[in-house]
């Protein structure tokens, strides 16, 4: 196979920050070549640099044996590069179909949206990531705009596509229609970059891997069938040995903690999004929540937190009603939210660090004194500690928490959420976007939580990890309550027809 | 080491950027005054310079004219931190000043420290309420405060007219349309004798504390700026978002209404239909955005706003060049001031990029380190 | 080294002048030779260089303006007063858009640059004229209808309202709807006092006359002016009297594409109105200026608020711009003669 | 005329500079520019169309010219806040002075401080035949001076171009997410200084039209706020030309209204009668609920990396 990419000696530094410092990495025609590192190692850096959104501090890139300076996204893509990025590079207030022209050369002075959407509606059906093309991009869930992100390269025709860890909220499905995808590609003579913290895919999908730890190359072009186990991928990474084991003991409950009785919701869009949806979590125990993204996880986490009116049923939290309440008095009951969209949610990117982390405590001791005034001192030791405990790679607490890569970002969430020792826990995509010795760490914080007596709801479009880490698994379709399992009576083939809305496997579709 | 190198660096570029942006301003301006007028550019800067900062009494008068204008620049930016564009700094200003002169007017047998308190509470209150307003249409109706607070600017200057030319007119005089002179008792008296600079100042220094100590030390603040930077967050972290701009506007408004107020009883002497010929909430905006919303900006910017505008008082006197032409080069300070950061072309890459990747947030770590 | 610059920079206006002159005198000496004229640039360079000192005897005289020059009416005559006062032998200097705030300012900078005589032409800059001129007692200070009198501060009085009078007077002779209009701009005192004096000028020659008056509250906006005129013209006004500085233009037009009449504030109207524009009732203030810098000068003033109007000539009727019937114009003489002599008086309460 | 008649005629011809600058700053509102710098811009079109007209004997030329001017004019505004990257309102503010201190200076210089203006060339009325004869709305919507017919002919125009075209969704989406549009290969900067651009030479035809179809003269300061309303209207019209159309022919008529009430002497004072169409604007603003068209990104400056 012949050389497609070179790119030599690139260094990237932002101001003090070193992100890439004297990396090579070549690429081959045709292959599906892994870019692998720990959260913050300069990945995403790195493939910015190719696609002409940073120029780098120093190195060359070479395309197709020549060399290329690509200082503009429009120029990588003239050259045949595409790239899915990390966060989200959607128009909210636009139609999917507009996002899919957006900039698009083939758009003729008067657009024809009604073709497009036709050529666009084809083509998704194809690759079995189907999306109404008319709907406005802000009503799509995560997963949903992930897949229209991927779908907007292919409209493009990239002859070489950089995936930023596509797969961080896709579901095992679509994870799997997206090798297909990928191996079609490669067929076709193309080539992919892909980015995942996943050792599986991984293993499933890549040919060769390179291997970054604090910006530079610690395995150049290495064959990944040579990687043994997830436990080398992840020494190679970090440097030094890390405990991939998840510890965990049977659970032992006590007090009924959130108490969910015949909830109804409608979504933003003023559809119905949860029909009579009844369960509980005791103390001690951890409810998985398993379904296809979009099935209604969004909304119930979002009325259990009170940022959705119910249309009717009851929430109660630690015996209190909560149902329709101001958010502020349900965190009072102790609840503690990791939400699905970091960025939009979860953090500020233009605060920093410190103040990112006093986000949900603010207002009382010991964040604050009684008279209203925050303790920057305290905060600030407070700050250091949690970073250390979690690792969150960053420069300092005074570092714009928009300027961390985007597993550190998560980290930062998950940590200040963790951190407070909640009466119930609700934990959606936790491990989005992190590494294996960051998902681990992560997961046995969770489970920590539960064996020092808080309920978990875990909200996961990764199935792997709500089979791991729940006691009782709860799956959702189309906004109700398919069945609650318990941990050991659940299995994979059975989980999978009750999502897609099956019952009792018989291949009936259940009437909702 | 590198620290200091950093440091070093920040501190070249504070004062590096505004020089070189006003040495252009007024390059190009020195153009515009050989264009127009017999006065050799060099003499009309110098006239500038001086009526600013030349002596002792050009810099009292670049200090008296500063203080209204950090005080709309404290509005606007309080406002901003909140997210919430504030345009309306103009009207509350005017409507801080009604409310003071019906106060310091009207109640003339008060001894001196209440009723000076009093008529400092009611500038405040009364721009306080007209700040109020356009936070509650927003909330409630959703209109934007981009447009209410300009009409609310123009309603403002009616309701001003109003009342100089009816309730309010002095009768005692004659029957010009303006108030009673503002009684003793309720006049803010000069900081020095033979100098103009009042204690207004003082009160303008404590408003920028209190602005920096609200933001960035008090729970309130941060609310305030957290749902500013990402009312999303906000509403996660169960702020309330709707109290949150409703007391963002307050204090704006009355930040404006205090300095309409204090340009009333310490300057101006008692309230007149041309008492807000100078555009103190437009200029204030400027103030604040060039002193990059943060306290220590206001005030530095806020300083060069009001020798500006003493000195360009001055060289219009001084030089034969017209008031247009002052206007000019005013235009032309603030534009370079403004856009200063294209003057980077010329430094280092390194600096380049830490301007660019930290745009003025860069200035609120700083304020919280201290 | 600052103080010296400013001294240059003083003198080099009127060296300039003084420069043309002597070109003018070279000019009739055609018969010069080269030598010669070097020759006598070089002791025109002596002179002049000797010229500060003999300039101190000049009188410097300021003026302070809230608004701009080229207003067409306040500003515009206050600075044709000052040309005159030039005219008189005086150097002069003008400050334009001067804010109420920055009128102390303005007056300190001119005394401490050794002004001799400065005039504020508005009642705006009263309460800082009368502080700041306690500190200057050698400086001579005239406010333009303010009620200060001082030692060194003389305050006018323009009638405003004799203005306004004649205005509606006429309007009222003219009208043959039997409704007439006047459109202030501000109101601020002389606009509101013309107006008292409109309507009662209108009333003076027939009572059945209805006045439509209001202001624009703007200066500057003639679209508001030509718009609400348009409006009046639309409530059956045929006559309209604009007092509005700038924005009196915008009557004048509307007036004219109505085919109305409009009677001016100020000079000049009759290009762009041909057909609408009257005549100019002016209010010409320069006079008021000269007359006062006269009275300086023979040092004869006495105590009083010095009124400025009819009597003194600052009001008058200008020149007819269009053909109006001559007892119309007899019978606005004789208004004007009555109120020059005070038979009329107006009430501004 | 009759009072319906005048009153319908009186809010086209107040409608339409706003409407014409209005459907500039929608483009560089949706590019997400916030163009206070209008006020200043319609001043130099006013001048400037004069200046033209003046010089050249011709209208049209008059306001060809203002146009070119003001477009060199906003490539100053362009040039600070998308190049760079100043902070919008700062610029903006600093262009109006600007624009203000350039027209009375040139102003004074060419036609004199304190005299009478010249005559000029000015847009004449054009009557629509048949249309104009219908009673009433005939004489008042179709007896007017070109540019009103043009402006109204403009608001499809600009709807198309804004929602049907290729250029017109690289617009929307560059005001919603710049960074989007850069990794799609859009040039943000190109098509924010266009749309400035073009908000410029729009502003420059307003301010022709006041100095030369409202007015047959230039005046200092002569837009008096008329800028900000054209900014108001775009906001309040929720950034659809169509919405602008809506939004500005509110604005005159509640002007319209205003001078009518003063004149009809009902002895309201008239500084109520001026606040009306202010409160009007704010009543109407508030009983419009409807989803905000507002850019996400609108006013903040794209900052590469
Ligand atoms: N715009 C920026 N300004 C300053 N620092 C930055 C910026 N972007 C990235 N960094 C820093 O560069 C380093 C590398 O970030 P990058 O996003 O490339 O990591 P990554 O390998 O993609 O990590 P992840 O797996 O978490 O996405 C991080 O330390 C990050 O904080
Ligand atoms: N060709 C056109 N001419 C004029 N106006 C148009 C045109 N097309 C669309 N519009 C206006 O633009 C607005 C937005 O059009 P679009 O088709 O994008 O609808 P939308 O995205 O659903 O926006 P909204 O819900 O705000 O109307 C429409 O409300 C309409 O008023
Ligand atoms: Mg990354
Ligand atoms: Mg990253």
């Amino acid at each position: 196979m012949a050389e497609l990419l070179q790119m030599v000696n690139i260094s990237k530094h932002f101001g003090p920050v070193i992100a890439n410092s004297n990396v090579d990495l070549t690429v081959k025609a045709g292959e599906v070549h892994a870019l692998l590192g720990e959260n913050g190692a300069g990945k995403s850096t790195l493939m910015n640099v190719l696609y002409g959104l940073y120029a780098q501090t120093e190195g060359e890139v070479y395309y197709k044996g020549e060399k290329v300076d690509i200082r503009t996204p429009g120029q990588a893509i003239a050259l045949g590069i595409g790239m899915v990025h990390q966060h989200f590079m959607l128009i909210p207030a636009l139609s999917v179909i507009e996002n899919v022209v957006l900039g698009y050369e083939g758009n003729g002075a008067v657009l024809d949206l009604k073709k497009a959407a036709r050529d666009f509606t084809e083509m998704s059906r194809q690759y079995g990531m189907e999306i109404d093309p008319w709907m406005r991009v802000e009503q799509l869930t995560v997963g949903q705009q992930q897949r229209l992100e991927i779908l907007k390269a292919l409209y493009r025709n990239a002859e070489l596509l950089i995936l930023d860890e596509p797969t961080a909220v896709l579901t095992p499905q679509e994870v799997d229609s997206l090798f297909a995808i990928i191996r079609r590609l490669t067929s076709e003579g193309k080539t992919i970059i892909f980015i995942s913290h996943k050792l599986a895919e991984i293993m499933t999908i890549c040919d060769r891997c390179t291997v970054l730890r604090l910006g530079r190359v610690v395995a150049e072009g290495m064959q990944v069938s040579e990687i043994v186990d997830a436990q080398q991928l992840a020494e190679l990474m970090v440097g030094q040995a890390v405990n991939l084991k998840t510890d965990k003991s049977d659970a032992t409950t006590g007090r009924t903690v959130l108490q969910v009785k015949g909830v109804s919701a409608l979504n933003e869009r003023k559809l119905e999004a949860l029909r009579d949806v009844t369960f509980e979590i005791k103390a001690g125990e951890i409810l998985g929540v398993a379904g296809v993204d979009g099935n209604g996880q969004s909304e119930l986490v979002k009325c259990i937190t009170g940022l959705l009116p119910v249309t009717s049923g009851s929430i109660e939290i630690e015996g209190v009603e909560c149902a329709n309440k101001q958010p502020k008095q349900i965190l009072k009951q102790g609840v503690a939210h990791i939400p699905e969209d970091r960025q939009k949610m979860g953090m500020v990117s233009a605060m920093n660090l410190r103040e990112n982390l006093c986000l949900m405590e603010y207002d009382h001791e010991p964040y604050s004194s009684k008279a209203g005034f925050l303790r920057w001192s305290w905060i600030d030791k407070h700050s250091r500690e949690l970073c250390q405990r979690y690792q969150v790679r960053t420069p300092g607490v005074t570092e714009l928490a928009g300027n961390l890569s985007g597993g550190n970002q998560q980290k930062l969430v998950v940590g200040r959420e963790l951190d407070r020792e909640p009466a119930l826990l609700i934990a959606v995509h936790p491990s989005r976007g992190l590494d294996i010795g960051a998902t681990k760490y992560i997961q046995s914080r969770i489970v920590q939580e539960r064996d020092r007596g808080a309920a978990v709801l875990l909200v996961s479009t990764e199935l792997d990890e709500v089979m791991d880490l729940s006691d009782r698994i709860l799956v959702i379709y189309e906004g109700k309550v398919m069945g609650i399992i318990a941990q050991k009576d659940a299995d994979r083939k059975q989980l999978g027809l009750l999502m897609a809305g099956m019952r009792n496997g018989n291949g009936e579709k259940s009437v909702v | 080491m590198e620290k200091i190198r950093v440091k070093a660096i920040n501190g070249v570029k504070t004062v590096y950027f505004p020089v070189v942006a006003i040495l252009v301003s007024l390059l190009i301006g020195s153009v515009v005054i050989l264009a127009t007028s017999q006065t050799s550019p060099l003499v009309a800067y110098e006239s500038l310079f001086k009526g600013a900062f030349g002596n002792l009494r050009a810099f009292d008068d670049t200090l008296l004219k500063a203080i209204p204008f950090i005080f709309t620049a404290l509005s606007f930016a309080m406002a901003k931190r909140c997210g919430i564009i504030n345009l309306g700094a103009e009207g509350q200003f005017a409507i801080g000043a009604l409310m003071a002169t019906i106060v310091g007017v009207g109640m003339p047998d008060l001894p001196l420290v209440p009723h000076l308190l009093l008529t400092l509470v009611a500038g405040f209150i009364g721009g306080a309420i007209y700040g109020l307003i356009p936070a509650l249409l927003k909330v409630q109706f959703g209109a934007s405060e981009l447009i209410t607070t300009i009409m609310l600017n123009y309603i403002a200057k009616e309701i001003i007219s109003f009342m100089v030319n009816g309730p309010i007119m002095d009768s005692a005089s004659s029957l010009y349309p303006q108030s009673a002179p503002i009684p003793g008792s309720a006049r803010l008296p000069a900081m020095f004798a033979g100098m103009r600079v009042h204690w207004g100042a003082i009160v303008a220094l404590l408003a920028v504390v209190f602005y920096y100590v609200y933001l960035w030390k008090t729970k309130s603040g941060y609310e305030l700026r957290v749902v500013g930077l990402n009312p999303n967050a906000g509403h996660y972290a169960g702020m309330n978002i709707k109290r949150s701009i409703i007391r963002s506007m307050l204090l704006a408004g009355g930040f404006a209404g205090l300095g309409g107020c204090i340009e009333i009883i310490a300057v101006q002497g008692r309230l007149m239909m041309t008492s807000f010929t100078v555009t103190y909430g437009f200029t204030g905006i400027a103030v604040a955005l060039v002193g990059g919303n943060n306290p220590i900006g206001i005030l530095i910017s806020g300083v060069l706003f009001g020798g500006l505008q003493a000195g360009a008082l001055r060289m219009q006197m001084m030089t034969d060049a017209s008031s247009s032409v002052v206007q000019v080069i005013q235009a032309l300070v603030i534009l370079f001031i403004a856009g200063r950061l294209m003057f980077r072309l010329r430094t280092g890459r390194h600096l380049r990029q830490r301007t660019l990747a930290v745009p003025p947030v860069a200035m609120d770590e700083r304020g919280e380190k201290r | 080294s600052g103080e010296t610059a400013t001294t240059t920079a003083e003198a080099a206006p009127a060296t300039e002048a003084q420069e043309t002159e002597a070109a003018t005198e070279a000019a009739t000496e055609a018969e010069v030779t080269e030598a010669e004229e070097t020759e006598a640039d070089v002791t025109e360079e002596a002179t002049e260089a000797e010229e500060p000192e003999a300039e101190d005897a000049k009188p410097k005289v300021a003026l302070i303006l809230e608004g701009a020059v080229s207003d067409m009416s306040w500003n515009a005559t206050a600075y044709a007063g000052l040309e005159k006062i030039e005219a008189l032998g005086a150097e002069t200097k003008y400050v334009e858009n001067i804010p109420a705030s920055a009128g102390a300012d303005a007056i300190r900078t001119f005394a401490d640059e050794g002004f001799d005589v400065i005039f504020m032409s508005s009642n705006s800059y009263q309460d800082a004229g009368k502080e700041v001129a306690a500190e200057y007692p050698d400086v001579q200070f005239f406010m333009i209808n303010s009620t200060v009198t001082e030692d060194n501060v003389r305050s006018f009085a323009i009638q405003d309202a004799e203005q306004g009078f004649l205005m509606g007077a006429l309007a009222a002779l003219l009208t043959e709807s039997g409704t007439v209009g006047f459109i202030g701009g501000l109101p601020i005192n002389p606009i509101i006092n013309g107006g008292k004096g409109f309507e009662q000028g209108v009333k003076y020659v027939n009572e059945e006359v209805e006045v439509l008056s209001e202001n624009t509250g703007n200066f500057d906006d003639v679209n508001a002016a030509k718009e609400l005129a348009k409006a009046m013209i639309g409530q059956g006004a045929d006559v309209l009297s604009p007092m509005a500085n700038q924005a009196s233009l915008g009557v004048m037009e509307a007036a004219e594409e109505e085919g109305k009449k409009g009677i001016g504030s100020g000079l000049n109207q009759e290009t762009l109105a041909p057909n609408a524009a009257v005549v100019a009732i002016v209010k010409d203030t320069s006079i008021a200026y000269e007359a006062a810098y006269q009275a300086y000068l023979d040092q004869d003033m006495p105590e009083t608020i010095l009124p400025m109007g009819a009597a003194q000539g600052v009001v008058y009727i200008g020149d007819y711009y269009i053909d109006v019937d001559d007892e119309i114009k007899a019978q606005l003489e004789e208004i004007y003669e009555k109120l020059a002599s005070g038979e009329i008086t107006i009430d501004l309460d | 005329m009759d009072g319906l008649s005048s009153f319908l005629a009186s809010v086209l011809r107040l409608a339409t500079p706003t409407l014409l600058a209005a459907l500039g700053i929608v483009f560089s509102e949706r590019a997400g520019i916030v163009n206070i710098g209008t006020e200043g811009m319609m001043l130099i079109g006013a001048l400037s169309g004069v200046m033209g007209s003046f010089y050249t004997g011709s209208v049209w030329v008059g306001a060809l010219i203002a146009m070119a001017v003001t477009l060199l004019f906003s490539m100053i505004f362009a040039f600070f806040t998308v190049v760079i990257k100043a902070d919008q309102t700062v610029i903006g503010t600093g262009m109006n002075i600007l624009a203000a201190g350039l027209t009375i200076t040139v102003n004074r210089a060419v036609f004199g401080a304190s005299t009478s203006p010249p005559k000029i060339d000015v847009f004449s009325t054009v009557k629509i035949p048949l249309l104009s004869e219908i009673p009433v709305i005939g004489p008042a919507l179709f007896q007017q001076p070109m540019p009103v017919y043009l402006a109204f002919l403009l608001v499809p125009v600009a709807g198309f171009v804004m929602f049907r075209t290729n250029v017109g969704l690289k617009l929307r989406a560059v005001g919603e997410n710049p960074r989007a549009c850069d990794t799609v290969g859009i040039s943000v900067m190109k098509v924010r200084f266009s749309a400035v651009l073009y908000s410029g030479l729009m502003a420059g035809l307003a301010g022709a039209f006041v100095s030369m179809g409202q007015m047959s003269f230039f005046t200092e300061n002569m837009i008096s706020g008329g800028g900000f309303i054209a900014v108001a209207a775009v906001v309040f019209g929720n950034y659809t030309p169509r919405g602008v159309m809506f939004a500005s022919l509110t604005f005159g008529a509640s002007r319209a209204l205003m001078y009518r009430l003063q004149a009809a002497s009902t002895g309201i004072p008239s500084q109520f009668a001026l606040m009306l169409p202010y409160l009007i604007t704010i009543v109407a603003l508030c009983l419009v609920i409807r989803r905000s068209n507002k850019p996400t990104a609108s006013a903040v400056p794209y900052i590469k990396e």
